[in-house]
């Protein structure tokens, strides 16, 4: 996160030699990309998200599984505005910030230089909430067509302030643990969230799916997606809203802001080129299916180097994820027998971790020259500049993250499941999501 | 009074409508089915997920006629639907005890 | 609408400090934001309230019903090129523009410095164009499934004409009678079109319902949505493109749009959560169609205020919008039985009521410093800074949008029926509006 | 092309003036808008142009169609960096550019001067790149329903690499051969397409329809669009990506892109009205997908003048577009009987060539000075400015393009079907392109 | 025991479900149809291309009752469905071999 | 020949016909139908707008079979269709005049 201040710093430096003789506090350029970015982020989880998801389950549970977005649309929010901002980018300690921006104290118009010079701070406020939404949203990818409501939203606020909070503090908040560009103990470089989105939310996915067990029926039943059209448009939308998800996380519309538009591209595009050429060689036919859920592999695997690698490595890093997520997908799990019933932890998990490594080897200073040496020299960034330190770094910072994640997870889950249940009863769940819990139906398509 | 029966493949839907209207027959109701049996199905993967289908769509259409017409009809049905495929379908032929028109109340053979 | 200019004039200020020797005619930085939400704008028609409505009705009607929204993109552009941008933005007197800006004269690259210093003056101009637009898109929702396509077409240029450019000139326009920031007899605060598009949308759409009497079946028939999953696609593109509405009427990317748009978001979430606690109570059951017209709800409620308030109460007048329109709409409108099908009136009419007047109250030039005393200090706006005559002000200048939109909507009304015809005759109404106006099914799904 | 790099220096220089002692080199104003409208530019393709496609086909070909989009945002992609983008703006000759851009070397944050002084010349590379996709894309609605997805691939990378980039290296290119700006031997204006996308997918398409011959059952079979409620969301996210689009090329949030911006605007409206209107004299009634195809239209008209004209003569430009191609696709292509399935000639080759022919005749200097004359002047434009001999210009060089298209589409046909094969047999042309070359079925709402 | 099989117009659904559930018929099963007949189509155009199409939905109501409730339910059907229009549709009345309840093995009359 | 229609609930689609198909009966044609009888339906709310709705997703299922074939059909489908909740369906038995296989005109037990 610091990476954007400083960067921004920088920009701002040479701004100010531009003029002399002042300096605007908010460049308007940057925030106009930072709010385009924050109203692509929020059309990722609805209807991005919402839509991908919800084309993959059965017609019976469409507005359920789009509910299971939405309504972290909502709570999130909530949440965020009263204490989750403050945990996260409040000074506090190296694991968790403090409430000094409880119900947006003190967040208003003018930059907080310490993130975001360029911007307003509520800018960088709504920005940064965009993700905290998104990810519990990514979770519930893993229990699709099994939870109540109420235990649904008890969980996802529970991990949300235990474990994303936490995690998001450490790599992005002042003097993070893992916060390479604030003197982290174990300097991490997350660029957009590779390890705050993708690691937390794909390993508490597995978790998840594990404890709250298959869905009935699974797999002797056929649970074919009712409608991969939804899936397709929701996967498109995915892919724009992304590139205000990693572009955005440049705090501004600079130089590196491209850089991270354009790997966020080129990635996307390689992991579906490599989903489409794997399926192709295992069944014989390359899928709409496989190929936009290779895209969305290739996005989350590239979100933590988006900022730090060169466009070539990013084509490199959506082919890998595309052929390791699709195996992960298609073949592993069927092994194991899990039921992670849309894959949120085959794509976002696995993607993410691989993600994480790939940063640490292919980050270089040649795109993001925001980390200084004492000497205040560019500092060397992965193992392409010579820091092989790094991958090892990259790898501890992950593990931490995924051991916060399960964690995290079984805590709020068990707490979830004693307040309001979390496993619909089996009665519910064959009338499906949408009449049991929401009385109403997606479709009403007769004459 | 009989039901004739007719399953069928979709695409040849307009062609077997043709045919009946071309004998006068123009009083049928259209059903959109799925059917198994000779006609094998095909494969899906999802995600890697093997679905094997073997219900195929199909059309279902009825028709009631009076008992001489029966045979004009199937004969109809019978070469307007035909691809010598498998999977081209059946024809089934019902008794029929009654038929009113709701409109009027024709009764019977006046009702179709 | 001054309130932007003004605020914009002094961003303009500092940027003068900033750079004493020039100042640059437009800001690309501002631009590029106006341009950004404008496109948002025009999403929020089509697709957007196109899906969110198209879903509510049945099947045999989705086409008809998108095209209400879409006759509107096509015949209000046309409308506003050749007269509608002048009569509002034109100087004029009090309650009306004149033509100075017919058929676009003199509206250029060059910024218009009465209304926005910073963008050039197309920029504003479509920008504007935009709230035209969607404006008698939203009373479509009132009249749902039974009018004639050429009726509604009438109808809607007429009211725009009558009622929309008045009003929209009486708020926004220079010396508008209604206008707080150009010295305006009934001084109102109206950032971003809570009376100018919300009360008078809104209200007509219940003149309208009335007028045009309740679908044929009402209520006896069921009518149930034939499609929720449109419906919620809309709401997301809604939400979304409300950025670009309310932020985007900082005309520059301020820290004011800053402000607007963390406002927008919050209140959106809790309408959202709001109805869904109501309904929760009342049936037992949060449904997504409720929580998606709450955050709509909210949305609505906060237009008026969205540049004039703190984040927190943006949060309270988004629980008060859910609260109140689910009330009007599930509880109301049942006893009244009048047919206003898509509660364009219990949504919007009611929301915009509630958020003219609640913006008298939480409205603050903490975050708003655009208006001036003569003294040259800052004036106190609403109740909160002191100036309880506000909540007067307000009701006093939504009341008369109130009074001109039940007017001009009845005269457009008689018109438009003398003209061509509102009422479908009942055989077409039956058979539906695809069929029986425009010749065509909105899914041909059978094999 | 560099009209816009033209109009950047000229923006550039009162940048100059303002600032005496410095200059940014990157504007973050500009930076904002065209990575924005890049975004913009990729949701036209997917999921814009999906959608507006997939609704068009039977439902057994849903997915298959949208494949065809998604396809090209992946392939594409990769040739774009790998050699792409180097051949339409690395220097070459006259006709094609060289390779010293291959692999995007020396592509970084440093703008460049030749094209885009203000943005990083990463994101005027990602920017040029959302073109090359959608072009191929457009011509996939000639061929809908009946070709492999093998052949499909190899016709669309060869066709690309033969005819978009040395015809958008001639009208866009430094020292192209038809680029006005750049001493081109023709000199053509072309600001953002019309020719180099659209003139070269509808000729093409046109060749495409005519090789692989008819849909089999066609016309005698009806093949109704199985859900206009998907091309309807299309069409209207084209629409507002068109604005990325034509306002994008601009390449920085200047007057020339808010002038764009109208104009496109202006142009989808009237094409629309004209569209329903000639529907409604012809047959009785208007219909949605007659209003949709008529915004396309009008948009696919203007995007070759939409920096060049006022908006009055836009509104005109949409309406001989919505008239011509409703006569096109109604009427002509039933004569011919030829089966451009979803109309991409009669659309997108009809209107690309009255818009390339229109731009002659209104191109003005009021509202695009860019082009100087040897005195240092500013030049003459269009007809309307008393440059005559622009029409001819104009019609030289769209009747370039359609030659090398229609050339290079009959050699990228005859390549890519010996190599895989075009056309698909017809067992699997009935049983459809979703089970038969994608193994999956785009609906499955059986309970 | 008698199928006693209904062809009418959609929007008539819900009425005749309350006739057939005020003479105490509650066992129903309802399919979505098509159908042609005497009832003319409509013509749609996409894009200049026309669709004349003859298909017009319907709705199918099947009941299986006692011989003796026949007549009452033919009845009910006959006042409820009827709008007096061409299109109003068709009752045709079969007889039934067996019926039997998944349930419990009920048969015939007991299943009903 | 008998025609035997059974409808069930949805979810039990895939296990009758398995069982189905285990005692060698392939040939089945199957439709999407809403049915009402004794199990009690649901309600819907739509903003306040309360739906009772009582027509219920099930699926019928049709089988022609010779006369000799039919109990142990009705026995396959009582035993994989049961879940002995209110809801389970029906299986009614009627009897045909002929059947035709459209591909090749075989007839009767022949075509099936
Ligand atoms: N015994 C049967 N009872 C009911 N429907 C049948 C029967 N046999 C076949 N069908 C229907 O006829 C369709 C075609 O039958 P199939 O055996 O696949 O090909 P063919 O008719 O050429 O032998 C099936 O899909 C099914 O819908
Ligand atoms: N002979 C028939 N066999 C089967 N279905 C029929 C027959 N005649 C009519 N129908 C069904 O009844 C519906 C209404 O019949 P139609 O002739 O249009 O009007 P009416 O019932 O008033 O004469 C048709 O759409 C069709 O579904
Ligand atoms: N008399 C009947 N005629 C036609 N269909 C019936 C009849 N009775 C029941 N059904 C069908 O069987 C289904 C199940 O019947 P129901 O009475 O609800 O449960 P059960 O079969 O356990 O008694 C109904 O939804 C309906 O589709």
């Amino acid at each position: 996160m610091l990476v954007r201040s400083v960067s921004c710093l920088l920009f701002l430096a040479s701004a100010l030699s531009a003029q002399p003789d002042a300096v605007p506090a908010v460049s308007a350029g940057d925030n106009a990309w930072v709010l385009t970015s924050a109203a692509l982020v929020l059309m990722m989880t609805g209807p991005g998200l919402a839509l991908f998801y919800c084309g993959l389950v059965r017609k019976k549970n469409v507005l359920g599984t789009m509910m299971q977005s939405f309504a972290m649309m909502a709570a999130i929010t909530l949440l965020w505005g009263a204490v989750g901002y403050s945990l996260v980018f409040g000074d506090g300690c190296a694991f968790i910030g403090d409430f000094r921006f409880a119900f947006l104290r003190g967040v208003g118009a003018a930059p907080n230089a310490d993130y975001a010079p360029t911007i307003p701070h509520l800018t960088f406020m709504v920005y940064q909430m965009m993700f905290a939404i998104i990810t519990p949203a990514l979770i519930t990818g893993a229990y699709a067509e099994r939870v109540k409501f109420g235990g649904l939203l008890a969980f996802s606020l529970i991990w949300t302030t235990i474990v994303y909070f936490p995690v998001a503090h450490m790599v992005w908040g002042k003097g993070g643990y893992l916060n390479a560009f604030s003197g982290g103990a174990i300097p991490v470089f997350d660029f957009a969230g590779g390890t705050v989105v993708h690691i937390t939310s794909g390993v508490s996915a597995l978790i998840c799916a594990l404890y709250i067990r298959a869905r009935s029926g699974y797999p002797s039943e056929p649970m074919k997606p009712h409608s991969l059209v939804l899936s397709f448009i929701g996967a498109c939308l995915l892919w724009v809203g992304w590139f205000g998800f990693n572009a955005g996380s440049a705090l501004g519309a600079s130089g590196l802001a491209a850089s991270a538009f354009v790997n966020t591209h080129f990635a996307s595009a390689a992991g579906a080129v490599a989903w489409m050429a794997a399926e192709k060689m295992r069944s014989g036919k390359a899928s709409a299916l496989g190929a936009i859920t290779g895209s969305v592999a290739g996005l989350a695997t590239v979100t933590q180097g988006a900022g730090f690698v060169e466009p070539m490595p990013a084509v490199l890093i959506g082919f890998i994820a595309g052929l390791v997520c699709f195996w992960m997908v298609a073949v592993a799990k069927m092994k194991f027998g899990y039921d992670d019933s849309l894959d949120a932890f085959g794509v976002h998990g696995i993607g993410g971790m691989m993600g994480c490594l790939l940063t640490g080897v292919f980050a270089t200073n040649a795109v993001n020259d925001g980390l200084k040496l004492a000497s205040g020299a560019v500092a060397p960034l992965g193992m392409v500049d010579g820091n092989v330190a790094q991958v090892a770094n990259q790898a501890m910072g992950g593990g931490l993250a995924l051991v916060i994640s399960v964690a995290g997870t079984l805590l709020a889950l068990k707490a979830a499941d004693l307040a309001f249940g979390l496993r619909m009863d089996e009665r519910d769940e064959i009338s499906g999501m949408d009449l049991a819990i929401h009385g109403e139906e997606g479709y009403n398509l007769d004459a | 009074m009989k039901k004739i029966e007719a399953i069928i493949q979709p695409f040849k839907l307009e062609a077997v409508k043709e045919a009946l209207k071309a004998i006068g027959v123009d009083g049928i109701t259209v059903s959109e089915v799925r059917g198994c049996g000779r006609q094998k199905g095909h494969t899906e993967v999802y995600r890697g997920r093997e679905y094997s289908v073997d219900l195929l769509p199909k059309v279902k259409l009825e028709m009631v006629v009076g008992d001489e017409r029966k045979e004009e009809v199937i004969q109809a049905v019978l070469h307007s639907a035909r691809t010598g495929k498998i999977g081209d379908g059946k024809i089934f032929v019902y008794d029929l005890g009654e038929a009113i028109r709701i409109r009027n109340e024709d009764r019977d053979d006046a009702a179709l």
